[in-house]
C-alpha cells in the first residue's frame, strides 16, 4: 500500500468529500492561496475557487458563527481554527451555539459541522500555543471528539465527521502532520466510535490517543522482551468505545492511560472512572494515568519536554505498574 | 401609503397579536403556570412591536429571522403560530422546541426562524452564516438579524459586520436600541450617542430610526432588503425603542417612572391605527373586530398549551442515552 | 450565631476587603444601583461609587481583560461574570491571559484576580443559562478553583480568594443565594485548600461541593437509619485538600462523588483517579459518580429535574453501592 | 525639528539595534541556535522599526507598552535589555521570563513592559486593564498598545475601543498596518481601506499616518500620548507599514517580489538618517560609531545569552509540585 502523510491524507479525504456534495465549504484564516499554516487544504483553493474555500479575517467567533447559520440552513462547514488554543476566542460558538442549538430545538435544526483544529506541545511555541484542550469538548454534550493518530484514520475519520450530522470537533497533532503510514486507494471510511488495537498484549492495557499512539508503541516495542503490552487508540474520545477497552482490561488487568494534557481533570480520569466502574474486579493494580504536569507548557526546550510523556517515562511507568502486587 | 391595504391590516393586525400574546404570558407567568417562572426567563416585547412587524413584514416565508432572548415578537411576526409558542413557554412537548428550548429559543426552519439565543450577541455571526448560505446556494433569501443596545457592544457585532460587509452578504442588521441592557443606560455602554452612525466603520449604510413608527420601519427595512436581495450587501438600521416592562419579571425596575410614562405615550399601535383610521384604510368596528379575533386565538393557544402533555421523562433519556 | 443568607455573606466579605483594601475594585455588568443580578452587590455602588464599582457594556472579554490588565499592575479586581455560560465569551482571556501570563513572564508580573461567577441548573433557563463547568477550570493550570456550599464559607472563602495573588474563579450556586446559614462576626477566613467533612460517617464517603452538598446531607439524613454516611466538602477543587478524602475513604472503604455537571469528564472522574491511585487496597466496591445526564440542559421542568441528581437518586445509589459485594 | 538632538540621535540608535537584532535573531535561528526553531515561532519586525521607536520616544519609564507577538522591537524600543531578550529567545534562565515564555512573551515591569501576546487581539483589553489602573491611582501613567491590521477585525478591538472611549481612559492605540496577517491582505480583512478611520465609531481621534516615518510617528503619538496624560481619552493611529520578512521563518512567502522591494525602498532608517544628516544632527562618522557600539552590544548579547544556563528541570518540577 502506498505511504502517505497525514496532512496529505487529510487533504485527500476534503477533497473527495467536496466533489461528492457541493454543500461542504472550507472556511478559516490562511486557507486560500497559502493552503492553510499546515498545507492541509494545499491546492484546494485553485481546484474550488473561493466560493468553497473562504479564507477570513481573524475573527473565530465569526468563523464559527458562521459555520453554525451555514449549518442550520443546509451547508456542511469545516471550519478551521489554526491552533486549538484559539478556540479560547469563540467558545461561546462552540460550546454554547454549535453543540446545544440542535438539541434545544427540539431537533428543529441539524449542525452538520466539522471544527478542524490540531493541538499539542513539542514546538517551542509556549503556552498559548501548546495547550490539549480535548477534556474540555468531551464534558460538552452535544459534541462528538475525534483524535486520528495515524494517516489511514485521519482520513476515514475525517471523511466519517464530514457526513455526521452532529457537530464534530476534530483534532490533529501538529507533530503528526508529516508522519508517514499507509493509505489504500479508494473509498472507505473509518467509523466515529471504534477503538482499534494498535498492538496486541497481555500483561497490561495502554489506553492513547493521537502523538501518544506512537509513544506508547515505542514504549511497548522497548518493552517487548519483559512486558507484553496492548495498546489501544479510542480514535473518537465521544462516542468512546469503551467495550474494547475494557475487554481488554479483563484480559490483562492493568491499564495506564496516555495523554499530553495535565492529568488533573483530564481524559484520563474519564477512563479510570468507567474502567473502575466496569472492570473493579478484573483489576490487578491501580488503574493510572501518564499526563501532563499541571503547569501551563513553558518555551524552554528542556522544560517543555519535562512537562509531557516521554517515551521514557512511559516505560517507566508501565515497569511500576506491572510490578505492583 | 405606497403599502397595500392588505399589509397594513395584517401589520395592525401582529401588533395586536404581539402585544396580546405578551400580556397573556405576562398573566400565566404571574399566576404560576409558565415553566420558567422560577427566576423568570420571560423577556416581555411590549412596547416595541412596530420593529418586528415592520421589519418582517418586508420578508418572505422563506427568508430568515435571527431573533434574541426577547424573541416572541420576532417570532410572531414571522408567521410563527401561538399555540406553539405558548407550549414552548409552558415546556410542553407541542412546542417549538419541544420543551427543550423554552421562550428564548423558539425555532422553525419552515418560516425561517432561525432561534432566539440566551447569549448576547451570539445571533450576529449566525445571521451571516444564514446570509452565507443563501449567496452560496444562490436563493434570493435574505436574513434579518435583531439584536438589542446591549448585544452592539460584544465583540461579534465587531465581527460580524466587518464580515457581513466584506462579503456583501444578504443580511440586515437591525439595532433595537431600547436604551437599556437589563439595568444599564444605553449611554453608559456605547461611546457614540447612536449604533446606526457605526455602520460607517464597516463601509456599508447605516440608519437610525423612530423604531415606533411601524411605516418607518419597514419603509427603511424594505429599502434594506431590496439593496441587500440584488447582492449590494448589508444594512445597518438602528431602531429607537422602549420596552415597558422591566428587563424580565424577577429584575428590579429601576428606570424613571416619568422615562416609562413618556414611551408608554409613545405606543407603537394606536399611533399606527389612528394613521390607518385616518386614511380609511380600516374603521373601529373593524378593529374591535380584530382584536376579538387576536383574543378568541389567545384563548385557544393558551387552552391548546395548557392541554398539551409535558415531555416524557422516559422517552427524554432514551434519546439522551442513545446519543 | 447569626443566621444570614449566602448573597448576604458573599457582600458583607466584599464589603470588608473593599474597605480593608483600596486596591479592590469591582467590575461587571448591571453591578452598580441594581448591585447585581442577584443582589451580591447590594449597596455597594451606593457606599464606593463609581470608581470602585465599575458596570460594564456587555463585553466579557473585555470586563476579563481589563481585570487582568489591571491585575498586573498592581490593583486587585474582582471581575463578575453574570452566569457562567457567558465565560465562553470570555475564554482567552480567563485561560491564555488570567492563568498564564504569570508563569509566562517568569514571575514577572501577578495575577491577583477574582472572577465572581454562579452556576447551576434548577431555575427554568434552559442549556445556555445552566451549565456546571467547574470541570474544566480544574483542567487549567493556573487557575484556583473554589464552590462554596455555605454562607459560612462563602464569606471565608471569598475572603481568602481576594488576598490570593494567584487568579481564583469562584463559582457559586444561583439555588444557594437564599439559603441561610450561621456566619459569625468579625474577621475570619477558611483558606483555600481544605476540605471539611459536613457530616461523619463509617460506611460510605460521599464527596460534594455547592449544592449538591445540601442534597448529601438531605439524603444522608433519609438513609441514617441504615446507613452511616459521611459527607465531605473539599470546598475549593484547586487547590485540592486530597488527604481529607483518602482519610475517609480508608475508614468507610466506599466512595460517592456528586456533581450537577455530566458524569462524562467530570470532576467526579477526577476524584475516582486520585482514590484508586492512592487508596485503591482500602476499597470494598469501585469508586462511582452519579452527576448530570449527558445533554444540554432542557429548559422544562420535568426533563431539567431529570438531568441532574436529585436526593432520591442519591439515596439509591449510596444504597446500591453499600449493598455491592 | 522641535525634538532635542539627543533624543533624535537616541532614536536612531534605536532603530539600528532593532534592525541589528533582528538580523543576529535571524541569523542565530537560522543555524539552529534559537529554542523555538522547530515551527519558528519568531517574527522578525525588521521595517517596522519606526513605529515602535516613534512611539516610545513619547512615553516615560514607567508608562505601559503592551506588545504583540511580534515584540521584539516594541521591547527594544521601551528600553528592554537585548541581552535578556536574546536569552529568552533561546530559552535561557536570564530571559526576560526565564525561558517560560520566549519571544511572543518579553515581560519587564521596571520598564512598564506587560509582554507579547501569543493570541491576536488579547491585547487591546489587557492594556484597557492597565490603563484603568493608572486612572484609579491617579498615576500620570500612559499605555501605549501596539496591535497589527489582523487584530482589527477581532471582537476584542470593539469592546476595548468602545470602553476605553466611555470611561476617557489614558491610551493610545497603535495599529500597525503591515499589509498582511500572515498571508491574507489587509483588503481581505478589513470592510473599509483604513483601520484608523474607525475611530469615529468611538467617538474618539483616529489618524492614518506614513508609518515608515519616525518623525511622524513620534509627533503623532506625542500629541495623543498628551492629550491622554491629561485625561482626554484615547486616540487610534494607523501606521502604514511593510514588514520585510515571511510572517514567521516557516512560513512560505506568498507576497509579490515587487511589493517587497518597493517597501524596501521606503526603509525607515536611512530616511530618518538622510535627515538628521541634512540638518546636521549627525554626521557619518557619527552614526559609523553609532552602528559600531550596537554591533559590539548585540555581540555581547549573544555571548551572555550563550554562556547563559538553560533553565533547571529539577527546580522547574519543584516549582510546579508546590502548586
Ligand atoms: C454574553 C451575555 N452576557 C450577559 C447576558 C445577560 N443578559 C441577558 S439579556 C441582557 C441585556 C441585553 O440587552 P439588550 O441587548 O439591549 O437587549 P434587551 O434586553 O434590551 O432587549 C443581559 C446583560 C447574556 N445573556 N449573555
Ligand atoms: C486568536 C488568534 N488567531 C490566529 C492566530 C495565528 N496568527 C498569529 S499572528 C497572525 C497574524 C497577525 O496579523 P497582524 O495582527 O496583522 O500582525 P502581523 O503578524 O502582521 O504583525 C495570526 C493569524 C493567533 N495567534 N491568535
Ligand atoms: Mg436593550
Ligand atoms: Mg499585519
Amino acid at each position: 500500500m502506498r505511504e502517505i502523510r497525514y496532512v496529505d491524507a487529510l487533504n485527500k479525504a476534503i477533497r473527495e468529500e467536496m466533489i461528492r456534495d457541493g454543500n461542504i465549504f472550507l472556511i478559516g484564516e490562511d486557507i486560500g492561496p497559502l493552503g492553510g499554516t499546515f498545507g492541509v487544504y494545499k491546492d484546494l483553493f485553485r481546484e474550488f475557487g473561493e466560493k468553497r474555500v473562504r479564507q477570513t479575517p481573524i475573527s473565530e467567533s465569526a468563523i464559527i458563527g458562521t459555520a453554525v447559520g451555514a449549518a442550520m440552513t443546509g451547508l456542511r462547514p469545516i471550519a478551521e481554527i489554526m491552533y486549538i488554543d484559539f478556540i479560547t476566542t469563540a467558545m461561546d460558538q462552540v460550546i454554547n451555539q454549535a453543540a446545544k442549538l440542535s438539541f434545544m430545538s427540539g431537533g428543529n435544526v441539524q449542525m452538520p459541522l466539522v471544527i478542524r483544529t490540531q493541538q499539542g506541545p513539542g514546538t517551542r511555541e509556549a503556552a498559548q500555543h501548546s495547550q490539549n484542550l480535548e477534556a474540555w469538548f468531551v464534558h460538552t454534550p452535544g459534541l462528538k471528539v475525534v483524535m486520528p493518530s495515524s494517516p489511514y484514520d485521519a482520513k476515514g475519520l475525517l471523511k466519517s465527521s464530514i457526513r455526521d450530522n452532529s457537530p464534530v470537533i476534530f483534532i490533529e497533532h501538529r507533530l503528526l502532520y508529516f508522519k508517514k503510514g499507509s493509505v489504500p486507494e479508494g473509498e472507505w471510511l473509518v467509523p466515529l466510535g471504534e477503538a482499534e488495537v494498535k498492538k496486541e498484549g497481555n500483561d497490561i492495557t495502554v489506553v492513547a490517543t493521537s502523538l501518544m499512539v506512537h509513544q506508547a508503541l515505542e514504549a511497548a516495542e522497548i518493552l517487548s522482551k519483559e512486558i507484553s503490552v496492548e495498546v489501544i487508540d479510542p480514535r473518537t474520545l465521544v462516542p468512546l468505545d469503551i467495550e474494547k477497552v475494557i475487554a481488554s482490561v479483563k484480559k490483562t488487568g492493568r491499564i495506564l492511560i496516555l495523554h499530553e494534557a495535565p492529568v488533573r481533570g483530564g481524559i484520563g480520569a474519564e477512563f479510570v472512572r468507567q474502567v473502575t466502574e466496569k472492570a473493579f474486579d478484573y483489576l490487578d493494580s491501580p488503574p493510572r494515568v501518564l499526563g501532563g504536569l499541571n503547569t501551563p507548557i513553558p518555551f524552554s526546550p528542556p522544560l517543555e519536554n519535562a512537562c509531557v510523556p516521554q517515551v521514557e517515562d512511559i516505560v517507566g511507568m508501565v515497569k511500576e505498574i506491572v510490578k505492583e502486587k | 401609503m405606497d403599502i397595500n391595504r392588505e399589509r397594513l391590516i395584517g401589520m395592525l393586525k401582529t401588533m395586536y397579536k404581539i402585544r396580546l400574546f405578551e400580556e397573556r404570558a405576562k398573566k400565566l407567568y404571574k399566576a404560576g403556570m409558565m415553566a420558567g417562572n422560577f427566576l423568570g426567563a420571560l423577556h416581555s416585547y411590549i412596547g416595541q412591536e412596530a420593529i418586528a412587524v415592520g421589519a418582517c413584514s418586508c420578508l418572505k416565508k422563506d427568508d430568515y429571522v435571527v431573533s434574541t432572548h426577547r424573541g416572541h415578537g420576532h417570532a410572531i411576526a414571522k408567521g410563527g403560530d401561538i399555540k406553539r409558542i405558548l407550549a414552548e413557554l409552558q415546556g410542553k412537548e407541542t412546542g417549538y422546541s419541544r420543551g427543550r428550548g423554552g421562550s428564548m429559543h423558539l425555532f422553525d426552519l419552515k418560516i425561517g426562524l432561525l432561534g432566539g439565543n440566551g447569549i448576547v450577541g451570539a445571533g450576529l455571526p449566525i445571521a451571516i452564516g444564514a446570509a452565507f448560505s443563501s449567496q452560496y446556494k444562490k436563493t434570493s433569501q435574505v436574513t434579518v438579524c435583531f439584536f438589542g443596545d446591549g448585544a452592539a457592544t460584544q465583540g461579534t457585532f465587531h465581527e460580524s459586520l466587518n464580515i457581513a460587509s466584506l462579503w456583501k452578504l444578504p443580511v440586515v442588521f437591525i439595532c433595537e436600541n431600547n436604551l437599556y441592557a437589563v439595568t444599564t443606560p444605553a449611554s453608559e455602554t456605547i461611546a457614540t450617542p447612536n449604533v446606526g452612525e457605526r455602520a460607517s466603520a464597516y463601509g456599508i449604510p447605516g440608519k437610525v430610526i423612530d423604531g415606533n413608527d411601524v411605516l418607518l420601519v419597514s419603509a427603511t427595512v424594505e429599502e434594506a432588503v431590496k439593496r441587500t436581495r440584488t447582492g449590494k450587501g448589508p444594512t445597518l438600521i438602528e431602531c429607537r425603542t422602549y420596552r415597558w416592562d422591566p428587563h424580565c419579571f424577577v429584575i428590579t425596575e429601576t428606570r424613571p417612572k416619568e422615562e416609562i410614562e413618556e414611551w408608554k405615550a409613545k405606543d407603537p399601535i394606536p399611533r399606527f391605527e389612528r394613521k390607518l383610521v385616518e386614511e380609511k384604510i380600516i374603521n373601529q368596528e373593524e378593529i374591535e373586530r380584530m382584536k376579538s379575533e387576536v383574543i378568541k386565538e389567545m384563548d385557544a393557544a393558551e387552552k391548546f398549551a395548557q392541554e398539551s402533555p409535558l415531555p416524557s421523562v422516559e422517552t427524554f433519556k432514551e434519546e439522551v442515552c442513545a446519543k
